[in-house]
């Protein structure tokens, strides 16, 4: 789940750090002390364990393979490693993780990353092309997703930003974000907020509190609004209170390194 | 009393071409060794059922196992694409293969109400998503007591379901413990199952976080140490991260999938003390 | 993360009344301190929740704090009858209770439902029984795959859940091992909750066979040792058998029974360290 | 539950025993080996542990408590003893217990007890009267016992009886016997064959095969069919093949009598 590490190095008076970094560090930030977080594998995971070694150290974990409150000390390589177990509060199956623990919307944040991702912000990972039957590209599939996406209080979609990822209208709905647009998830039905934050490789969007489109918000260091919009696929409007992102800390990058180091 | 039984005995006697059969296992446990037993005894028709059709169904599928998958993730856990998967699906290699598909909480719940003898689960899933149009084992059910609107699921219930374990005893009480995914709900919800584990033992030693099998829910037992590989069994074994980087390797090309069933698991069939291998090598 | 508390200020704090409450602990763990206090707090007009409304509720419910029962079995395990509870019942004494009956099987899947966050539970079952007749919160749904009918119940959601368990960590987070009951599924239905516990300690040690409830899934911990008697904690007491058989000599009768809530709980107010008596004892 | 132990004393060339002994006994017999068996407290509790040691060591008790394969060394005074969790092959919640375990079928014969049992062997332990709202007598209600007598292969009922208990038709259906004769507990769809064996302390009824109805087949020693006649509130058919129960060996009687020793 985890790709081909971006290697763009950005510099400038701070340490040097890559895109993705700024990209783990930005998503690490958006997790509040205390929390309650549904972690996908890869760069939700990463963000994640980067929270809980900096300013959230109450961060609660909770993977779908069945564990909560885990506090791994190397970055886990897959849902499922030894370390969530042996480290969680408590071990739970499977159903009991969906049923009993997402399902009722004890989760404040379901952190996801995406194959496909549109300017509502649902989310594709079943199929690339026009033909479920026939597809271009089959990918995973859903996985937890529909449900983290349907029953967090909030999601938080990590993502690499490219014209080709980030679309107008996704081939296949697999997890839903705000559907067709304002007010959709109320007409669905579906209890969380859906995806409040997507932070990218680039920036950040949210959105927009009257169309529910995702809306850029916030550049990365080095970034500039038309490289954000190169890598879009929709014609992406701006926000007017556009902000710059904090580059990562000495102590920030030492933490997210040693994590990701730790776990070679 | 569940028979301890060889894992060649075990699949010789337990799994039929044609069944609905269920290898299941949440990233931990995963029975890959009896995966490689049905693909050496050349099972095929299979319908196989996973919620994470991981590298233990892309050799199967490869193999051409399978006519049909019912699952909710597959990929390759950590690195990427199940590459056996896609050629099958994509390109119907080496066979064509029917898809069902559904979500974690779909299967799971699938699984739960197999195991409880119910025609079929509720849950608060699959709304607003485009797997209902696809997908025909999803329905709408409404509560009798607030009208409101749920996703229903049918039971899922195997032919045979086959789980790794840690230990059993002699009686074929099963005793796992770590994450324990939807394997109990798997094996109670078959009409028969084999459970591989690390070891059989004479006595089983409370563990905490245990989930235990009574020895009159299970079919059969094989001790496969390393059964899981290269998948773990807490307490036995580590997770061969590097194997799953490895298999991208190997599925990635027909040809080299190909060699690798020829030397790996068919020629595996000499070193196991097999006496049920009724079906041949294809 | 949940608050350590008293047990006066807990029930203090958390129980309302007019409150949906349930007390659960199914023959293990029977949360018998918290029930005395709700008397001694003089709660009022409850509407209690249990499987198995034992001497626990025969106590509230003869101490008029009760308005409606919602449960599945109601004796006193091993001795005979509930006489407070008959009485209630039989001649509405101290008060009217009004009763919901279901099963064993639909109260537990009640709760796993509440805990689910789903309107309602399937089930098989009630065919042919009375009770449906007599209780409104049993009905029937068809299942949309293969047509068959099964019955429906709906979910509790408590406004408040009281259990027992043997420790907890100064977080919150609850431990409890042995027969676990549905005090999970209890605590995760209410909207609110409160876990006494043998002892409050640094380190949750693992134990085989544990259920665990995590800090942020529970309102509030009080450290009450003995809380369950005579009930028990495994680990920790034995359950008083006797005292079942003497509960029978005060239950029979009313005035036996006012005088028991006077000297054993009323008076036991003074015991405890309570500042959360608010209500005082009527 | 367990009401005051019966103490007409039956003697002769055997060695002295009441005609509860003689119940419990004949109800231990009637349980094979290697059968999986779900228990009520009281009597039905007794004669499966006497039959675990006697001729059924094999024999796999489930309390509704939550416990699998329960080796209890002395009688369990309620189904929550401490005993038959640690002496179980599992421990397991009480929604599992019924959804996982009683509901799919899996258990081979149920074990109950009744305060009222009628000609077709339906169960009352809810209210006597006919008035629900205004019983004459309020009974402890369902417990497991509905789903025990739906979902069980077989059922077997020990009681004691008398005309009081044994009526022509119980006052409220509690658990379903054979409803109102033969065939209806296939047109209400429940699984299980319903109660095959009814063991009181006089003798052992059981359901005609044409109409379900409850005749007497057997005698227990001393006892004569104008007794069990007596005993019961309709006019009981009698087998053409009736037979007399073997009184309790000395072996039988002494390992009831250690277990109850035990338990005190």
């Amino acid at each position: 789940m985890t790709g081909a590490a971006s290697t763009t190095a950005v510099s400038g008076a701070q340490p040097e750090y890559t895109s993705d970094e700024m990209m783990s560090i930005a998503a690490a930030r958006a997790l509040e002390n205390g929390k309650r977080c549904f972690v996908g594998i890869g760069l939700p995971s990463t963000a994640a364990n980067v929270a809980r070694r900096t300013h959230a150290p109450d961060l609660v974990l909770i993977y779908e393979s069945g564990t909560l409150g885990s506090k791994p000390d190397v970055l886990p390589s897959s849902i499922g490693d030894g370390v969530l177990a042996e480290t969680a509060d408590a071990v739970i199956g499977v159903p009991e993780v969906f049923n009993y623990w997402l399902q009722p919307g004890r989760i404040d944040v379901g952190f996801l990353g995406a194959a496909q991702l549109d300017r509502f912000g649902n989310i594709n990972t079943t199929v690339i092309g026009d033909d479920y039957t026939d597809p271009k590209v089959r990918l995973p599939g859903a996985g937890g997703a529909p449900e983290i996406a349907a029953s967090c209080r909030e999601v938080f979609v990590v993502v690499r930003q490219s014209a080709r990822s980030f679309v107008d209208k996704v081939d296949f709905v697999t997890s839903v974000g705000h559907g067709s647009g304002k007010g959709d998830r109320e007409r669905l039905g579906l209890p969380g907020a859906g995806p409040t934050l997507v932070i990218t490789d680039l920036g950040v969007l949210r959105p927009d509190p009257e169309t529910a489109e995702l809306v850029l918000t916030q550049l990365h260091p080095g970034v500039e609004v038309e490289d954000v919009r190169a890598a879009t696929g929709w014609d992406l409007q701006i926000s007017p209170d556009l902000t710059r992102t904090e580059a990562p800390t000495a102590a920030e990058l030492s933490t997210l390194r040693t994590l990701k180091e730790a776990s070679r | 009393m569940a028979d301890i039984v060889s894992l060649a005995d075990g699949v010789g006697e337990l799994v039929r071409d044609g069944d609905v059969v269920a290898l299941e296992g949440f990233t931990h446990l995963i029975p890959h060794a009896a995966g490689q037993e049905i693909i050496r005894q050349g099972r095929k028709d299979l319908t196989l059922v996973r919620m994470t059709p991981d590298i233990v169904y892309d050799q199967l599928i490869g193999a051409g196992c399978a006519r049909k998958l019912i699952f909710s993730w597959g990929g390759n856990p950590g690195v990427g694409s199940l590459h056996r998967f896609r050629d099958a699906v994509q390109h119907a290699w080496p066979v064509p293969l029917e898809i069902e598909e559904h979500s974690h909480a779909g299967m799971a719940n699938r699984y739960v109400a197999g195991a409880s003898g119910l025609p079929f689960a509720v849950l608060r899933g699959y709304r607003g998503t485009d797997l209902p149009e696809h997908t025909a084992t999803i329905k709408w059910i409404t509560c009798p007591f607030t009208g409101e609107e749920l996703a229903a699921v049918p039971a899922i219930n195997p032919d045979v379901s086959i789980i790794h374990a840690q230990r059993a005893d002699r009686a074929g009480n099963v005793q796992m413990w770590g994450l324990v995914g939807v394997q109990k709900e798997a094996v109670l919800a078959a009409e028969r199952s084999l459970v591989t584990v690390e070891e059989v033992v004479d006595e089983l030693e409370p563990v905490a976080g245990q989930v235990v099998l009574p020895h009159w829910a299970v079919t059969a037992v094989a001790e496969v140490p390393g059964g899981a590989h290269p998948s773990y069994a807490q307490g036995y074994s580590e997770r061969d991260n590097a194997y799953y980087k490895y298999w991208d390797s190997i599925g990635r090309d027909r040809d080299t999938f190909r060699t690798w069933v020829r030397d790996e698991v068919l020629a595996g069939r000499f070193a196991t003390e097999t006496t049920g291998d009724k079906e041949g090598v294809r």
